[in-house]
């Protein structure tokens, strides 16, 4: 379905190489739900930017993206051409921002229908209606003549999935869709993703930094940190037995309401930074051999790789 | 939105009734009077008169604000010192030149400045982004008199290619004609209001080019030409409205200067031979008018905003 | 322009340097109205171009009567005004009433005074029209009008200059409104040469040939008088060939180029215009009230060396206030030459070994601030420390005005007549200086009443050298209007007072090739 | 009543909009004892924010009556009330370092000897966890969570009895907040403080806060003892809130159904504010606003039926 | 904001050095030249440049070079002390209007926009036809008119800056409306104002020009370069220097003032400085 393979993203002024997404390589099945999970700056919207082909021109993105058959080069905006908005559906962080204030929200939406399926505007509209109401845009007439100022925080991002479903894309890229929400918003949005994927038989790549969130919907978790996936699982795996000294303090570090806070998080020490793990500086395990060597990737089961030295070692519900 | 057209209405009366008093405070402290000004003149001693008790000098200063006031409210501007004539038929005679003149230089600058503005924008750091760059800024250092002086000797006397003094060549008036004398002036003028306009309208669509939803129009799918004119100019159009509507007293002071280097028939010359023949009813109605076209179009300009932006519109 | 087809003779146009802005001769302030008004109108009396003295116009002749005290004008035949109302004696003192209304706004009223009865006219007359009579205004018969005297004023036909106004038209306008009167921007209906095609403000006025001009019909059919406020663009312009004259003020250091020019011609005239360096002798406790030191700065200047050198020689130096254009100047005459030593030794006699004086100009008259310079440096050489201060005109006047200076240079103009009252009669309005010497103002008294010229000449050759003798002020030089004209345009014929003096006669000659 | 640093009873507050008045907290009323952590949770718009405000003395109220110790609130700050703001970066003035941010409230308070001013400064840095070396840093030189420590040292400086943290960790990644959260915790043992407690975030007031009070529409629609209301919410409100808090463990998946739109702030529903999303509303519900109903001691609800 | 170090840092260079050097040269005028601005020469009037007149000589022999030089002083002069007056006025204007808000807030900014919708170069004659031109004049009626825009900016700023909730913290330490406004608002307000004032400069030189060339400007013989261009106006076929000079310099300071204002506007504006990182 997808396949991103050796994917680096730079800046000529980010870390040391320049990379602030390195070698981030994985796939994603038909009907899968997979989600990214890593701390603020890890390089999780720009991998998501980069498979849609919306990295800002100055960047350097180098690296192979399978989309189906197709393949995605990054920087050739002709390959994204067609499948942006038709196959591929995306949804941003801010509702709010990602509407243009000056037109209403179902001419927004509509926008897709008429250029990709050649509808008219006005078989747009009603298109747009019936997706309205499927999404419980309601009421679905009166709401597509809106502009974005009258509607609430959750109903943008319910107009934002409208546009990113209607053409049923096999592909949808959520990027952090709930963080500017309320929970009871967050809960509704998170509860249209779902269905979405089960009735249109879409995957959805979703990224998160709240865990709870990659909990309830993903079917596998890919960990970022620092530009690399350092862990990737089957989501009960992970929540369970999370290998990673890295995916261990982030389980550890979220508030529940059902269990006392732990953390251990220690200060980044400065000029540590080497060839070797992205982790180290901060990991409480850390020994010589962490700074000095890149672990590399170890395959621990069908579902499951880790980029730590000590990670089969490792006692994961420490 | 009609309440808020309204409420901006209101706003722009009281601006224009302080355009009055400031006006009027100026007129009042102009020191003695204009006979004494300038013997040469001959300027004729019942004009000055009339002018004086236009001014209503005997009475307290308030009483004298409301009845000038009023005068005006009825069409009374007076009459000019030199010409004997009511200024307000002077100025007529001239505005359609300082209109032609203003009104072509600033649509070709806008246009021109739109364009340039949008593909410098879109193309950020490219060969024509830096050309546009520094043609502005040169465009904003160069006064207007020197360029307008350089056009002459080249443009006119050098080469003899385009006429450099006036509107029209007497007796062989046509479109075409005064379409070559308008060449220079409202080039002159234009290079200006370009260098001006054309950094607001790359600034602004460098603004709008980093906001969400253009990347989410992206993402949408929409070429880069949908995205320009369907989301991109739009939201330019706010910020371009503005610039321009500030400008116009920009356009006016243009004017001023081009008219003089160019012999141009309009306001900006006849306020200059005014100006040192100190016909003070005509300076001051000059710059009343000028000052209230300024004030309605800043007018129009807000009006039209809540056109363009349904978020003004559409206030609860 | 001038690549006219064959059928369509040529157009004229002819550079002005400001708009006009009236074209009523009863209110002509400035000298750009006056110089358009003339195409339009046409004068009662002009003067002779050479020797300045009254010439028929309108008046087709005059005969004097009782010891110059009264005139009987007889007006020329057949006139028409362009509505085909003859032009009558009752347009003529229709419009003298107008000037000596008692509303009029004009300045000619001076003029009118030495009538009889007009300055009872202009006190007693009651009602807004210009109606009623005046006693010394007599119209005999339509084409008759005589004119009494108040007194002899021997200068009293050049103040006829002036044109009537068709009182057909305007007997019904207050004379409180006759300036805003339509008539004022039509000079309609005309008896000129001309008529008025167009006027187009701060642009040009367009006037075309009166077919029933009285002299003939103007042979050039169109002149267009277009508003040109800088000379350096005029002179672009004529040399572009888009012009076809630039009237009186060539700049001196243009009439090389234009003198090279196959296409233009330079003619100049001399005119009654001169230039001077005035002192302030007002202040009492001055050096300047002290005639040695003035007479010491008057023995400063080589004149004929000004005129070669800054004029290029289109000039005449001048030594007193009579011009070559008057009949009483004399050529032969000086008083003062440039004489440093004397001028030195005169200094040293006033006890003023050296002095600090400061001399302002107005700023914008290149020839007078050379003037001033040449002067300064003149100066210094007998021990006068000058300072010049170049004034723009605000400034100029302001200090002019105050009394703010030790000595200025300015230029003013004279009259056609000889006569000096004006600017040198201790009673005139017009002596600013105020120069005051009895014997002079007797002579001049004498001389306005005197009847024939030769005696009038003589009294006035007394009157300047005394005022000579007297130093109050340097003169320098008249200088000449010099105007630049396309080659081919002829008989034109300069006048001092008048551009357009004979503009029905100038015409292109035909061209070989049309 | 001696012992509560501030008391509130029956406050109003709200915005100035044009002629009208927005109001963000509508008749509540609350207090804090010395040493103890209250959080204000709820949606956004409820206003919390407003709340924090009017207690830190940042917003007068309009109705009601406000005690600080025993005086009552003048409506402008007192030292003894700090507040820490959510966005760290825009609540440090850029232009100043470290140092001089830290030793602000000091020197307006008339501390003139250098030294000791120092001296604090460094006791203040050390008590957030930061060393010296930020002394001379900007605020731009640090991360999200230094700047947040930063903050704090800022108003513990002024040893005041009580911080109002507004959303102190919203901002900053689950790990740093983590850290944080931690080390609030540590401070209000180490000096006693007394916490009112902003989020909207249920699991974060866990850690630190003993009580709790869910706003709702500028209205306190539950209150109690943080472990009560949390295992036995007396409100459906509160109920659904942690019915919505997504659980980070994949095997107690929600299905995410039935929470309704928040209504329109502007024009506030009748009756009891929350009945047109509450699955349990009845008539009354529509008609009349409820009072507080006691759930067990100290566990307050405003809900008709809850008790 | 806070400066954004490296944008904009070419611009600012090179502005400031030709602004520096400017100065040096109005400054050292009498050093450099050996020239009187006011000594006419009558028997070399307009003569074109050679070794002792480098820019040649006017209409009155006097030697362009030097007047140029001159010239600066008063251009340099009218451009700074009126942005001096610009910015204190529009200061203190936009900064009572955005702390105090209410009642002053829409007075002031009324009575901004009423001076606003004025021709500035329009009003500037008017004034200067009143009352006679006198440098001091013109330095205090162009920058007595070109105080709105900085008000207006300094307003905005000053209420951004209320809104931040680094001013509220400040308050709640009991800061004083003083040391909130001298501390925490005007510092941060500073890099905006920098610019403002960085470009009021060159339009105040511009309009001091344009006075001087339409003749309303300070009086000759003073040389200002506007008055030079009037003169120059009568002599563009005999004389291209005459012109050409006052007429470059009016050109290249107004230019190494916009360039410096480009460079600061570079290094204070956020957003562009955050397109050059992402770019660099
Ligand atoms: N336009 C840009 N210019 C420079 N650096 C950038 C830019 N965009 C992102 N980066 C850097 O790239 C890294 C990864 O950014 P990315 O946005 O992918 O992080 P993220 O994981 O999505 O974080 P968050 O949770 O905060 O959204 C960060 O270190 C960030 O600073
Ligand atoms: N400065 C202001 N002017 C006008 N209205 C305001 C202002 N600040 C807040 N409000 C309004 O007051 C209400 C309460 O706002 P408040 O900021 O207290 O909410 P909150 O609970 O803190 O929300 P959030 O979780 O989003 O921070 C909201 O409806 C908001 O729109
Ligand atoms: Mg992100
Ligand atoms: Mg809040």
């Amino acid at each position: 379905m997808l396949k991103v393979e050796g994917l680096n993203i730079g800046f000529s002024s980010g870390n040391e190489d320049g990379r602030v997404v390195k070698n981030v390589t994985f796939s994603l099945q038909k009907q899968e739900v997979v989600g990214i999970v890593g701390e603020s700056g890890s390089g999780k919207s720009l991998t998501a930017m980069a498979i849609a082909g919306l990295l800002p021109p100055d960047v350097l993105a180098g690296g192979e993206i399978f989309f189906g058959r197709r393949r995605l080069r990054p920087g050739r905006e002709e390959d994204w051409q067609n499948v942006r908005g038709r196959e591929m559906g995306i949804v941003f962080q801010d509702p709010a921002s990602s509407l243009n204030p000056l037109l209403p929200v179902g001419s927004q939406v509509g926008e897709v229908l008429r250029i990709h399926i050649g509808l008219t505007e006005r078989e747009a509209e009603a298109e747009v209606i019936e997706v309205f109401k499927s999404l419980g845009i309601g009421p679905a007439k009166l709401r597509v003549r809106q502009y974005p100022h009258q509607l609430s925080g959750g109903m943008k991002q319910r107009v934002m999935l409208a546009a990113a479903i209607c053409c049923n894309p096999s592909l949808l890229i959520a990027d952090e869709p709930t963080t500017a929400l309320d929970v009871t918003v967050q809960a509704q949005i998170l509860g249209l993703l779902r269905r979405i994927v089960n009735q249109q038989q879409a995957s959805l790549l979703i990224i998160s930094h709240d865990l709870g969130v990659i909990a309830q919907l993903a079917d596998r978790v890919l960990v970022m940190c620092a530009g690399e996936i350092v862990e990737e699982a089957a989501v009960g795996e992970l929540f369970d037995h999370p290998l990673h000294p890295y995916t261990q303090t982030l389980l550890a570090s979220v508030p529940r309401l059902d269990r006392p806070l732990y953390t251990q998080r220690k200060p980044v020490m400065e000029g540590l930074w080497g060839q070797g793990c992205s982790y180290a500086s901060r990991c409480g395990r850390r020994q010589h051999k962490c700074l000095q060597e890149w672990p590399g990737r170890k395959k621990i089961s069908p579902t499951r790789a880790v980029c730590c030295h000590f990670a089969a070692e490792g006692d994961a519900n420490e | 939105m009609t309440l808020l057209v309204l409420r901006r209405l209101a706003q722009t009366v009281i601006v224009l009734l302080g355009v009055t008093v400031a006006t009027f405070f100026i007129m009042h402290s102009a020191p003695g009077h204009p006979l004494q000004a300038n013997p040469e003149l001959r300027l004729d001693p019942t004009a000055v008169e009339r002018w004086l008790e236009l001014r209503d000098l005997d009475q307290p200063l308030p009483a004298q604000y409301v009845s000038w006031v009023s005068r005006m409210l009825r069409g009374d501007f007076g009459n000019s010192l030199i010409y004997n004539r009511p200024v307000v038929e002077l100025i007529a005679e001239r505005l359609p030149a300082t209109l032609l003149l203003t009104v072509s230089s600033f649509l070709l600058a806008l246009a021109t400045a739109v364009v340039c503005g949008i593909y410098a924008a879109i193309r950020q750091g490219s060969l024509l982004d830096r050309l546009v760059g520094a043609v502005s800024l040169l465009g904003i250092s160069m006064p207007g008199f020197w360029l307008g002086m350089l056009f002459i000797m080249v443009f006119s006397y050098r080469l003899a290619w385009l006429p450099g003094v006036g509107m029209r060549t007497p007796g062989g008036e046509g479109f075409l004609d005064l379409v070559a004398h308008m060449i220079m002036p409202v080039t002159v003028l234009a290079v200006a209001g370009f260098a001006h306009y054309v950094r607001y309208v790359r600034g602004a669509v460098l603004e709008i080019l980093e906001q969400d939803f253009v990347r989410a129009a992206r993402a949408r799918g929409l070429t880069q030409k949908q995205i320009l004119f369907r989301h991109i100019l739009p939201n330019a159009a706010v910020p371009i409205v503005t610039v321009a509507a500030l400008s116009i007293p920009m356009l006016f002071t243009g004017a001023l200067v081009a008219e003089n280097v160019f012999s141009w028939p309009g306001l900006g010359r006849w306020i200059i031979t005014s100006t040192l023949a100190r016909d003070y009813p005509v300076i001051m109605t000059v710059n009343m008018y000028t000052a209230m076209l300024v004030a309605l179009a800043n007018f129009l300009a807000d009006v039209l905003y809540m056109v363009i932006d349904p978020r003004l519109r559409l206030n609860h | 322009v001038n690549s006219t087809p064959e059928a369509e003779p040529r157009d004229l146009h002819v550079a002005a340097l400001a708009n006009p802005i009236n074209l009523n001769p009863l209110f002509l302030r400035d000298a750009v109205s006056a110089e358009a008004a003339t195409l339009l109108h046409a004068p009662l009396v002009t003067t002779d171009p050479e020797t300045l003295e009254p010439k028929p116009r309108l008046f087709a002749s005059w005969e004097k009567k009782g010891d110059n005290l009264v005139y009987e004008f007889t007006l020329h035949e057949d006139v028409f005004w362009s509505d085909g109302t003859p032009l009558t004696a009752k347009d003529v003192a229709f419009t003298l009433r107008a000037i000596s209304h008692p509303d009029y706004t004009g300045w000619m009223f001076p003029l009118m005074q030495y009538i009889a009865g007009a300055e009872e006219y202009r006190q007693e007359h009651e009602g807004e029209y210009a109606d009623g009579e005046i006693e010394g205004i007599t119209v005999v018969d339509d084409l008759t009008l005589k004119i009494e005297l108040k007194q002899a004023h021997a200068p009293f036909l050049t103040y006829l200059t002036f044109a009537p106004l068709p009182s057909h038209v305007l007997a019904k306008t207050r004379v409180s409104e006759l300036e805003e009167h339509p008539y004022s921007r039509t000079a309609e209906p005309g008896v000129g040469p001309y008529l008025l095609e167009k006027w187009r403000q701060d642009e040009y006025l367009h006037v075309r040939a009166n077919p029933d001009y009285f002299l003939g019909e103007p042979q050039i059919k169109n002149i267009y008088y277009r508003v040109i406020t800088n000379p350096e663009a005029q002179l672009i312009e004529l040399l572009a060939g888009k012009l076809d004259m630039i009237p009186t003020a060539v700049k001196v250091e243009d009439i090389h180029t234009l003198a090279t020019d196959q296409e233009i011609r330079i003619q100049q005239n001399p005119r009654l215009v001169y230039d001077y360096i005035g002192m302030n002798i007002s202040d009492e406790d001055s050096v300047l009230s002290d005639k040695k030191v003035r007479t010491a700065l008057s023995m400063l200047l080589d004149k004929e060396g000004l005129v070669e050198n800054l004029l290029l020689g289109y000039g005449e130096p001048l030594h007193g206030p009579l011009l070559p254009l008057h009949f009483a100047y004399d050529e032969e005459f000086t008083v003062f030459e440039e004489n440093l030593p004397a001028a030195r030794n005169l200094l040293v006699e006033s006890g003023n070994g050296s002095l600090d004086l400061t001399l302002i100009v107005n700023a914008g008259n290149v020839v007078r601030e050379n003037a001033a310079l040449i002067f300064k440096e003149q100066a210094a050489k007998i021990g006068v420390d000058v300072t010049v201060k170049l004034l723009e005109w605000e400034a100029f006047l302001a200090a002019y005005r105050e009394g703010d200076y030790d000595l200025v240079a300015l230029g003013r103009g004279a009259d056609a007549d000889p006569d000096l009252t004006f600017h040198w009669h201790s009673e005139s309005a017009g002596n600013t200086l105020g120069y005051k010497n009895e014997k002079v103002d007797q002579l001049l008294e004498e001389g306005a009443a005197a009847v024939d010229k030769e005696s009038r000449s003589e009294i006035y050759r007394r009157a300047q050298q005394i005022i000579v003798e007297d130093a109050p002020i340097i003169w320098l030089y008249s200088r000449q209007a010099v105007h630049a004209v396309s080659k081919d345009l002829t008989s034109f014929t300069p006048h001092p007072e008048m551009l357009f003096y004979n503009v029905h006669e100038w015409h292109w000659p035909m061209r070989e090739d049309d | 009543m001696s012992e509560y640093i501030i008391e509130g009873k029956n406050l109003f507050a709200g915005y100035p909009a044009g002629h009208k008045w927005v109001k963000a907290v509508e008749g509540v009323s609350l207090n804090v004892q010395s040493g103890e952590a209250v959080a204000l949770v709820g949606e956004s718009g409820s206003g919390k924010t407003t709340l924090g405000k009017v207690l830190a003395g940042l917003l007068p109220h309009r109705q009601g009556r406000l005690y600080i110790g025993q005086k009552p609130a003048t409506g402008r700050p007192v030292g003894e009330i700090q507040m820490v703001f959510q966005d760290s970066s825009a609540a440090l003035n850029p232009r100043l370092t470290v140092g001089k941010l830290v030793e602000e409230g000091l020197v307006i308070h008339g501390e003139r000897n250098k030294k000791e001013r120092l001296q604090a400064v460094m006791d203040a840095l050390t008590a957030v966890g930061l060393t010296a070396e930020y002394v001379n840093r900007f605020p731009h030189q640090m991360s999200g969570g230094e700047r947040q420590r930063v903050a704090l040292a800022r108003a513990l400086i002024m040893q005041p009895k009580m911080v109002v943290l507004d959303e102190p960790v919203s901002a900053l990644d689950v790990t740093t907040g983590a850290q944080l959260l931690q080390m609030i915790g540590d401070l209000q043992k180490k000096y006693g403080l007394a916490y009112v407690m902003i989020s909207h975030n249920l699991a974060v007031v866990r850690h630190v806060c003993s009580r709790v009070m869910v706003m709702y529409m500028g209205k306190i629609v539950e209150k109690g003892p943080v472990a009560d209301v949390f295992a036995k919410p007396g409100h459906y409100y509160t109920e659904m809130l942690l019915e919505a808090h997504p659980l980070p463990d994949p095997r107690l998946r929600k299905d995410f159904t039935g929470y309704g739109d928040p209504p329109d702030s502007v024009k506030p529903p009748s009756g009891c504010r929350f009945h047109p999303r509450c699955r349990a509303a009845v008539a009354k519900c529509k008609r009349i606003p409820p009072g507080f109903a006691e759930i067990s001691p100290g566990h307050l609800a405003a809900c008709h039926l809850a008790g | 904001m806070r400066p954004h170090k490296k944008s904009g840092i070419v611009e600012l260079v090179m502005g400031l050095t030709i602004v520096a050097l400017l100065c040096l040269l109005a400054v050292f005028a009498p050093v450099i030249t050996a020239h009187d601005p006011y000594v006419t020469d009558a028997d070399n009037w307009l003569r074109s440049p050679d070794e002792v007149h480098i820019f040649g000589t006017d209409r009155l022999g006097r030697d362009v070079f030097s007047r140029v030089l001159y010239g600066a002083r008063v251009s340099l002069a009218v451009g700074i002390l009126a942005t001096f007056l610009s910015v204190t006025v529009g200061t203190i204007l936009g900064g009572a209007a955005g702390y105090l808000g209410g009642i002053v807030d829409r007075l002031i900014m009324r009575f901004t926009d009423i001076v606003l919708v004025f021709p500035t170069l329009l009003l500037i004659l008017t004034l200067v036809a009143i009352f006679e031109p006198a440098l001091w004049l013109v330095i205090l009626v162009i920058g007595g008119t070109g105080w709105p825009g900085v008000a207006r900016l300094v307003r905005g700023e000053i209420m951004r800056l209320l809104e931040a909730d680094f001013t509220a913290s400040a308050r709640l330490l009991g800061a004083t409306h003083l040391r909130i406004l001298f501390v925490h608002l005007l510092p941060n307000a500073f890099g905006p104002i920098l610019v403002a004032a960085t470009l009021c400069v060159p339009a105040a030189i511009m309009t001091e020009a344009g006075l001087g060339y339409f003749g309303l400007g300070i009086q000759p013989p003073v040389p200002t370069w506007g008055n030079m261009m009037r003169d120059a106006q009568l002599y563009l076929r005999h004389a291209w220097w005459y012109a050409t000079f006052p007429g470059l310099f009016i050109f290249i300071t107004v230019f190494a003032f916009q360039l410096t204002g480009e460079g600061l506007r570079k290094r204070y504006n956020p957003r562009a400085a955050k397109r050059r990182d992402a770019r660099a």
